[in-house]
């Protein structure tokens, strides 16, 4: 059975360390703060200038002046921080942030990614996606793994115009958590209920699977 | 105006000097943080022709946006430009130069414009199409390209308080681009919730010194919320 | 330690890890904001061959100048070193390599090393023995030089008060150097007067945050001012 | 009569205009604050971090973490500002600052100008002051005439490591106000009591004299 979007984000919550800061991305990623293991702390940045993002507020703490990057209204966590898009994109540019996680349209063996326009079609702008790729080291991409028609999202060369080149080497989709190393997709669990064959069929990219490929575990 | 009281009573002093065609460099997030009644006040100028570089083009009915329908706007300098139907259609149909700039290169350009950097290196878009025609360099193995500062004839920014003196706090996230924005226009036009006495703000407190401000006035704040997202108590 | 708290209690916890030939950068401007207890614990730990990154390096027998005396240095990048004896004598005869570098340009290659911006143009310099091997280039008709950024194994930072999170807040001029400084160390060390809780800190008012923030120690600081200079009342 | 050191203060201070933002060097310029005319506010940027320097303090007010960039105890005046050295040197190096008034050991009559180096004798480096003078546009340069062995100091080319290329338009000396434009100096003003003849003397450089040169005046 192919992830649901709250699965996926308890995969990735998994990945988190205590102490970590974290920047999560809009849609699937923001749905991994509800999944924040038992005994772990991590502080959410969000790169319009917050890092301690909160949960939503209650009907009465609604403020104007504090939204994420979303433009959600929040709230700050306890030890929180504000600051200026320019010290914001410093922390990630300058890879201070621990994990970041966010969604793309395509990703290539080469760990290139495309996620923020489609010609002729979606032309919104890149927002802080380039910035966040380009500046961290770890690096979480959900996405589907295939279209609704079936095509391969996990490809050998991407297609639509590039948010970063060579920058991501995990990607959790529906189906399968997938490294990238040497040109390369590398199984490394595969979604429960889902066989090795299937993901194999809808990742057109090289994929190398090894003998044995867990199942991801969900407590 | 005497010394560095900096107050102004009217946007049309605020906003004084402003002509067709020139860079207005503005402040916010989204509808978050953004001068309102400095936006107005240029919609009843109608000014023609302006670049605009903002990290985003507000929403049809409000902040920047505003300035779309009277095609005020010849380009605009941004990272995010969703939510705005009249937007799309003018950047579709080539009415409105779009320059789409990836959100931390766009507030580095502002910081380095005020900061006297003509230019800095970024990974950021390198091997993207913001790259094209643009330098590439590889420092310790690793590439980036070379990205140009921003400065504008005027900068308007919102701030919560200011002093006479111009000094800025800016409150919670509503801050995001507005201290760069201030510091980058040959004149920067503060809009601000209270305005108070020199000596009023702790110095050590202050996020905009006022030597970036050229005027300050007191504005009414809608501060409309695009997305309202609530918890159950 | 465990998730965000970063208060340790001894100095031998905070520069552990600090190994001969590492590069530190270090905050303050002449004596004022110096991370005191941290440059007497190196001194301590007899470290030798270090890269010091500071403004200045203290004066005879107190800041960085403590490190001279047993040759702990083994090349400083300054921008004024005046004010001492042992340090000028190891400059003259060459035991001590120095790097002499414009204080703004200083500053700003903490910050790029911190904000991962690997150079930047800037007109300082330009024309001067600074320039020598630099690129050169002409932006709008004015001349600039390429200018790289610092990184540093360690950085030492001296702050007002820190939140257990390492959230910081810089008291009056003895801000300085340090928010860059904290920004460009893989280990960043701050020392402080005042050690509070979490939330206890206004989130609008805190100067570094804690994202660039390894280790919190509370120190003692003697505060040694080096022009004490009064008027009558 | 050459110039006292507090006249050549009075002079500089003339030139201070309602508004300014003005940062002094150590030294001479120091006491330009002690002349700042009647009806005229300004406000002193210290280069280490204060936009506001007010007086030095009283025995009670001095306080180790308020110093200026002589790293002399100070105070701060109303309105006063304080940030780290990255931001004021981006005011500097951003032309913020309205006027800047520094010392020197020579200029030229391309406008460079020497003012931290002597080769083998004094090596202390240039702090602040490469960046203020590539950062401003209004400075002016105070300083001797000649040296007291009668060496000229305003040359047609520096002999000492520049400071800054091509970046100084006035300068100020106990014997001339100078103004330097297309490759000369330009006599504008005389001390009381010296005459044009001593000022050719000692001026290396070229010198446009014109035909009436006033003295200077203080009220």
């Amino acid at each position: 059975m192919a992830l649901t979007r709250e699965q996926l984000a308890q995969r990735v919550a998994q990945e988190l360390k205590d102490g970590y800061y974290v920047n999560l991305g809009i849609g699937i990623p923001t749905l991994v703060a509800n999944y924040v293991p038992e005994g772990i702390e991590v502080m959410l940045q969000s790169e319009n200038g917050l890092l301690g993002m909160g949960a939503f507020p209650t009907e009465e703490e609604i403020d104007a002046d504090l939204i994420n990057a979303g433009k959600q209204t929040v709230t700050m966590s306890k030890g929180a921080s504000l600051f200026d898009s320019a010290e914001s994109f410093a922390m990630i540019r300058g890879g201070h942030v621990d994990l970041t996680v966010l969604g793309a349209f395509e990703v290539d063996v080469q760990g290139n990614i495309a996620s923020y326009m489609i010609p002729g079609k979606l032309i919104k702008g890149m927002g802080g996606a380039m910035d966040l790729v380009a500046g961290a080291d770890n690096i979480i991409v959900t996405m589907t793994h295939a279209s609704k028609h079936g095509v391969s999202k996990l490809l050998s060369q991407c297609t639509l115009p590039l948010t970063g080149k060579g920058c991501i080497k995990k990607v959790l989709t529906d189906l399968a958590f997938i490294e990238i190393k040497a040109g390369k997709f590398h199984l490394l669990e595969r979604a429960p209920g889902v066989s090795v064959e299937q993901i194999i069929e809808l990742t057109e990219g090289e994929l190398v699977v090894p003998d044995v490929v867990p199942e991801m575990s969900f407590a | 105006m005497a010394g560095f009281d900096k107050v102004v009573t009217t946007y049309e002093q605020a906003m004084a000097g402003l002509t067709d065609n020139m860079t207005v460099l503005a402040g916010g997030f989204g509808l978050c943080g953004i001068p309102e009644g400095l936006i107005a006040q240029i919609k009843k100028m109608q000014t023609k022709g302006l670049t605009v570089v903002s990290n985003n083009c507000g929403v049809d009915d409000f902040g920047l946006g505003l300035l779309l329908p009277d095609r005020q706007i010849k380009k605009i300098i941004a990272s995010y430009v969703g939510e705005n139907a009249e937007f799309e259609r003018q950047m579709m149909s080539g009415e409105l130069d779009v320059e789409l700039t990836p959100q931390g290169t766009l507030a580095e350009k502002m910081r380095a414009g005020g900061a006297g950097i003509p230019a800095f290196f970024t990974a950021t878009g390198y091997g993207t199409p913001v790259a094209e025609g643009k330098e590439e360099r590889q420092f310790n193995g690793k590439n980036y390209i070379l990205e140009e500062a921003i400065t504008g004839e005027f900068a308007i920014v919102k701030a919560w308080k200011a002093d006479r003196y111009g000094n800025l706090v800016y409150r919670h996230t509503a801050r995001n681009f507005n201290p760069m924005a201030a510091t980058a226009g040959k004149i920067t036009v503060a809009e601000v919730e209270e305005i108070v006495e020199p000596g009023e703000l702790d110095p050590n407190e202050i996020h905009t010194p006022g030597i970036y401000v050229n005027r300050v006035i007191k504005g009414n704040f809608e501060k409309r919320i695009e997305q309202r997202t609530v918890r159950q108590k």
